[in-house]
């Protein structure tokens, strides 16, 4: 079984609550910054959530000298190993899409990992835009 | 599947596993300094010692480091003893009179009970403790700039010649690696410094934001074959620039279909 | 002392381009100018295609390898066990007494350098002194610096 | 020429025992550093020289042979002429004329040349008869001083490689292993592994290929077996690598020889060319498919690349750091392959076993330590020199029978045995016999076979001082209890020395030792405390004598003596001309006096001294 993060920019109204709900569940402050999700305006009240496109030939991947980033077959999400990453940073230069993170309060890189298989933000979106779905192999 | 005894708790373990790696997932806590994920183990520390024996060793123990020795079938493991706290006792007041002014070093110590050390301290001691975690993260990283210079109590990590080693590109993992942030590096306006080399750093071509070191860059997009302008602009403007793109796009298809 | 780099390019070309062979390329340099000239790391590294480094710290791990410039006569006092208990240190006081300097040091004028060394295996006559491969058994203290003179 | 069958060697070999018939009488000259040191290079050259110009019956420039140490250093530089085994000793390049004119031409024998027995006065003709080779029993020094080590052919007419003929003739690979298991050798290097056992273990690993490595790197301060056998035999080092290879199916080897050891690497290196030239070594050894090369790899002076793991890092280029060996290096060693790693004495002993048998070689020694064992004898001894004796003789045989007893017939104290990882034992354990469990039991080891022996005019806690000192140099610096314990350790020796040490202090040294023995990396470290623990077991009065009473009973360590000169003296100067700090002042034929303040101890009066007019209290 395979699953598939669908992100529908169309449905998005920007309200932002994939981000508080990424935040929250990330970090217990529910600092926005935290989070792993950004809901941002392309043009005036038109919103893309820009999130991990969790890429085939990952960016981040191949940058990490440390191989600290590594797929996780069953969710689809290429996840950070907390344990092997030293914070170079390289993938975060090297995602073209900006989507792994520091946080610099913490001092770490965050990439999304969809939550393990049940992201908290596609349960949250009141708008359907962020989706999380079985596909055929 | 390969089973053994920790603490008196069978447990099954992958072979080939470390020890060390089998105590953490049972939650047992012991000392480590050079042991880290992402590089070899290489027992510098000895603080992960453990005593060990087998049904057919007649009462002989030996004691090994956890983070190198490979899990046995019918091994017995004690991670805590008296022997083994004296060793990690020991071990760490030497370390408090080669590093005085090491707060990573006292607070461990204090956690055996010492708040200074039983032996003469160097009060010139830095707060290097030789785990040399930081040349080996180099050499994964496959540029072995630094590396162990020297021999016995005179060794010490460094460049050639204690100069700004010449394949040094900046990338500050020794530093992050370091657990006793002994390996100093500053960021001032576009230049970075570490191990007395001075580096660019990338500024971000819509923001100004500055990134990582161009010899950095230069390094990832060569050896790992990355598009050079993946690097020319910083996180936050390629989000945005994603949005952008996407959003282009949703436009586009909403025209299409009206 | 200014090294022509053609000179050690040319040591380090004669040599197998392997690098497993680090030591002896090292080992043959040092043959040719009695200490491993500064220019000599870069250039085997480039040559061996391994880091700087990782040449500069086996440069310094092995005690046979000198970084700075040795003199022209090399006096060796042996400081194995048997020529310990037998007066080694004496003979270790009395050069600096003679030629004013002690082991790991090179007089100014670059005629001589002391070195200790751990056991030569002529234990059999400690305490034992060699000079420019030349070795001298069972040496008698106020003799040490006369022998070095004579070479 | 390559000897391309086993058929040829034979034949080969006939033919030299043919051509050396010819040379009746042989001059040995050793060349050993001993003799080296003593000018026996000069000897060599003035009987060539001489031989050259005159005729004598029998005797050729041929006849003059260079040899490696005959063992006797005490006496060199020595002149053998055989067959009768005329023994001259302390020869000098003015006597060879007369050794040429009365001895060879006239067949009289040199007196005054002759070894005297201090203690007897008896004079020995012959060699042999000397009790210091009397008591000997030479398997791996068989050659040594007997041969010329640059001559291939003198090593095949003393039955050279026909232990690898007997092997390629007819012996099956496991055969030899189970030869050399049953034999009993254990490894000489130091620990006394079981040979058998580690070839078995790497003939039976299924990865490829396979090393055979030899440990020449002899880094233990008071040994020089290993040297004087790659010098002056080296193609039994070969030859023994060879069979070694044969036996774990390996085709290429290396010996990695200290620095320190320039000849050797010479002799060797020629030992190799001479056996690449006929076959020996290369492919289709002798014309079989054995195919097995050598190389020579040169330490850079690390004592710490004994250790097996560091030594297969420095012949692999890289520095010699050792790494935990929870995987043994028999099956991950040098490239990470299965690798064989003896030491010198060991491979020299593999020809002898396959030749005469495994039961042959077991017979000699004690049930756990089978064959025999080389030792350098140095220090305050009267015979300092190489020799070899069955294993499980006593320890006072060696010291009294073969070396003679102490020098200036002072009083024994102690004996070092096993280097910087051994220890000493002092006079209650010269009854026991030598073997490699024994000397463990006791608190020290056997080593590489270095004994230095010292007499009552040494003081214990500098010899731990000393050891320290020289482990703490040669730590690597990988693993903290080695590098800053062994660190401290020396410290806390070294203020002992001081006489500022404290009990508390003493105390404190047991106890780190104690981490350092069970926490350290490798084996530099897990027996680095064992010279302070040794001589802190046996000679715990006189640590005392320097903590509590502040005095050295040795009279060696500066801070606790002071040179006096007595009644005795004579005004000769001697003292004067060597005081480095101007203490010593008197008049030519007058007393002289010693300036405490300035006297800085060193100790050179005393030594130059020789009518013993200086005191040390």
């Amino acid at each position: 079984m395979k699953y598939c993060f669908q992100v529908i920019p169309e449905l998005c109204t920007g309200c932002r609550t994939c981000e508080l709900a990424c935040a929250f569940k990330y970090a217990k402050d529910g600092k926005p910054g935290r989070s792993r999700i950004y809901p941002l305006a392309h043009a005036k009240d038109q919103y893309v959530p820009v999130v991990c496109f969790q890429c085939d030939d990952a960016a981040c991947v191949r940058a990490c000298m440390f191989d600290a980033l590594r797929r996780n077959d069953e969710t689809g999400a290429v996840e950070l190993d907390k344990e092997r990453c030293v914070k170079c940073e390289a993938c975060v230069a090297a995602c073209p899409f900006g989507c792994a993170l520091t946080d610099t309060d913490q001092n770490e890189i965050v990439k999304c990992d969809l939550c393990q298989g049940d992201p908290v933000c596609a349960r949250f979106c009141p708008e359907a835009a962020l989706k999380y779905v079985e596909i055929e192999d | 599947m390969v089973k053994l005894q920790i603490n008196g708790k069978t447990v099954e373990a992958r072979e080939g596993e470390m020890l060390l790696a089998v105590m953490q997932r049972m939650g047992i806590e012991v000392p480590t300094q050079c042991h880290h994920e992402a590089i070899e183990p290489t027992g510098n520390c000895r603080l992960c010692m453990v005593e060990i024996t087998k049904k057919n060793w007649d009462g002989w123990k030996k004691c090994v480091t956890s983070c190198l020795y490979p899990v046995e079938e019918g091994l017995i493991v004690e991670t805590h003893n008296d022997k083994l706290f004296e060793i990690r006792k020991t071990i760490l007041d030497l370390q408090l009179a080669r590093s005085p002014h090491s707060d990573y070093v006292a607070k461990m110590a204090s956690e055996y009970g010492l708040e200074k050390s039983s032996y003469p301290v160097e009060p010139q001691g830095d707060d290097c403790i030789m785990c040399y975690a930081c040349t080996r993260i180099c050499d994964v990283l496959g540029k072995s700039a630094i590396a162990p210079t020297m021999r016995g109590h005179e060794k010490i990590v460094a460049g050639p010649f204690g100069e700004a080693p010449p394949d040094c590109i900046g990338c500050l993992s020794c530093a992050f690696i370091c657990p006793t942030d002994h390996i100093k590096w500053n960021d001032k306006g576009n230049t970075r410094t570490i191990w007395d080399k001075k580096f660019k750093l990338i500024k971000c071509k819509k923001c100004g934001k500055k990134t990582i070191t161009r010899e950095f860059a230069d390094y990832l997009i060569e050896k790992r074959e990355l598009p050079s302008e993946y690097f020319d602009t910083c996180d936050i403007c390629k989000r945005q620039e994603t949005a952008d793109t996407m959003g282009a796009l949703v436009v586009k298809a909403r025209e299409a279909t009206i | 002392m200014i090294i022509d780099s053609n000179k050690i390019q040319k040591v380090i070309d004669d040599s197998p381009q392997d690098k497993k062979q680090l030591i002896m390329i090292l080992q043959n340099i040092q043959l040719e100018f009695h200490y491993l000239p500064k220019e000599s790391i870069g250039l085997v590294s480039e040559y061996l295609g391994m880091p700087q480094s990782t040449v500069y710290s086996a440069a310094t791990f092995y005690k046979s390898f000198s970084l700075v410039p040795r003199g022209e006569n090399i006096i060796k006092v042996c400081k194995g066990t048997a020529c310990h208990i037998k007066g080694a240190d004496l003979i270790i006081d009395q050069l600096y007494a003679g030629i004013g300097i002690k082991p790991g040091q090179t007089t100014k004028d670059m005629k001589y350098t002391i070195e200790v060394v751990n056991c030569v295996g002529a234990c059999a006559m400690a305490p034992v002194m060699i000079v420019n491969d030349k070795y001298f058994g069972e040496v008698k203290c106020n003799r040490a610096t006369k022998l070095v003179k004579k070479g | 020429m390559k000897i391309d069958s086993i058929a040829k060697l034979d034949k080969w070999r006939k033919e030299i025992q043919t051509k050396q018939k010819a040379i009746k009488t042989k001059i040995l000259i050793c060349l050993g550093p001993g003799c080296l040191a003593g000018g026996s290079d000069k000897i060599l050259k003035e009987f060539q020289t001489i031989l050259k110009k005159k005729k004598i019956k029998d005797v050729l420039v041929e006849s003059v042979k260079k040899t490696g140490c005959h063992g006797f250093c005490a006496r060199g530089p020595m002149v053998i002429i055989e067959p009768l085994g005329i023994f001259y000793s302390k020869v000098k390049k003015v006597h060879v004329k007369d050794i040429i004119e009365k001895t060879l031409q006239k067949g009289e024998i040199i007196e005054k040349l002759l070894y005297k027995d201090p203690d007897t006065d008896k004079i020995y003709k012959e060699w042999r008869k000397i009790p210091f080779y009397a008591r000997q029993q030479k398997i791996a020094l068989r050659n040594v001083g007997q041969i010329d080590p640059d001559e291939i052919t003198d090593y095949i007419v003393n039955g050279g490689y026909s232990a690898l003929a007997k092997i390629l003739k007819g012996m099956k690979p496991d055969e030899v292993i189970d030869q050399v298991s049953k034999s009993g050798l254990r490894g000489r290097g130091g620990a006394g592994f079981s040979t058998g056992r580690k070839w078995v273990t790497c003939a039976k690993a299924e990865e490829n290929p396979h090393y055979v490595l030899c440990n020449g790197d002899e880094g233990d301060p008071g040994a020089f077996m290993d040297r004087c056998i790659m010098e002056g035999d080296p193609h039994t080092v070969l030859e023994g690598m060879i069979i070694c290879a044969y036996a774990v199916g390996s085709q290429e080897g290396y010996i990695y020889v200290r620095e320190e050891y320039p000849l050797a690497v010479v002799n060797l290196q020629k030992a190799i060319d001479d056996a690449r030239k006929f076959g020996l070594l290369g492919d289709n050894i002798l014309g079989t498919d054995l195919c097995f090369d050598l190389k020579i790899s040169k330490g850079g002076g690390a004592f710490v690349c004994g250790e097996s793991s560091a030594l297969m890092r420095s012949v692999a280029g890289e520095i010699g750091e050792p790494r935990a060996k929870y995987v043994r290096s028999v099956l991950k060693g040098l490239h990470d392959k299965p690798t064989v790693l003896n030491n010198v004495e060991t491979f020299a002993n593999i020809p002898v076993i396959i030749e005469k048998g495994a039961d042959w070689f077991a017979a000699i020694g004690t049930k756990k330590s089978t064959g025999t064992k080389a030792f350098s004898l140095a220090g305050k001894i009267k015979n300092t020199g190489l020799i070899e004796v069955p294993m499980g003789i006593k320890l006072k045989e060696i010291i009294y029978d073969i070396g003679g007893g102490i020098n200036d017939n002072r009083k024994f104290k102690a004996v070092q045995t096993g280097g910087p990882s051994g220890g000493c034992l002092p006079a209650d354990k010269l009854d026991l016999e030598v073997d490699f469990d024994t000397l463990a039991d006791n608190g020290s080891m056997m080593g590489s076979g270095g004994m230095v022996v010292m007499d009552d005019r040494t003081c214990m806690v500098d010899v731990s001082r000393y050891f320290l000192n020289f482990l703490v140099e040669e730590s690597c610096g990988k693993c903290v209890p080695c590098r800053e314990g062994l660190f401290q350790l020396h410290k806390l020796n070294e203020k002992i020395c001081e006489g500022k040490g404290t009990e508390d202090e003493l105390k404190l040294m047991e106890n780190l030792s104690k981490t350092i023995i069970s926490g350290s990396l490798c084996g530099l470290g897990q027996s680095g405390p064992n010279p302070f623990l040794s001589t802190i077991m046996y000679f715990r009065d006189e640590y005392e004598a320097h903590v509590k009473k502040q005095e050295c009973p040795g009279g060696v360590c500066k801070k606790l003596i002071t040179y006096k000169i007595n009644d005795d003296c004579n005004g000769c100067m001697a003292c004067l001309s060597v005081c480095a700090a101007s203490a010593i002042t008197g008049k030519k034929k007058e007393q002289h006096t010693i300036d405490e303040v300035k006297c800085d101890r060193c100790g050179a009066c005393y030594a130059v001294c020789n009518i013993n007019a200086i005191d040390i209290i």
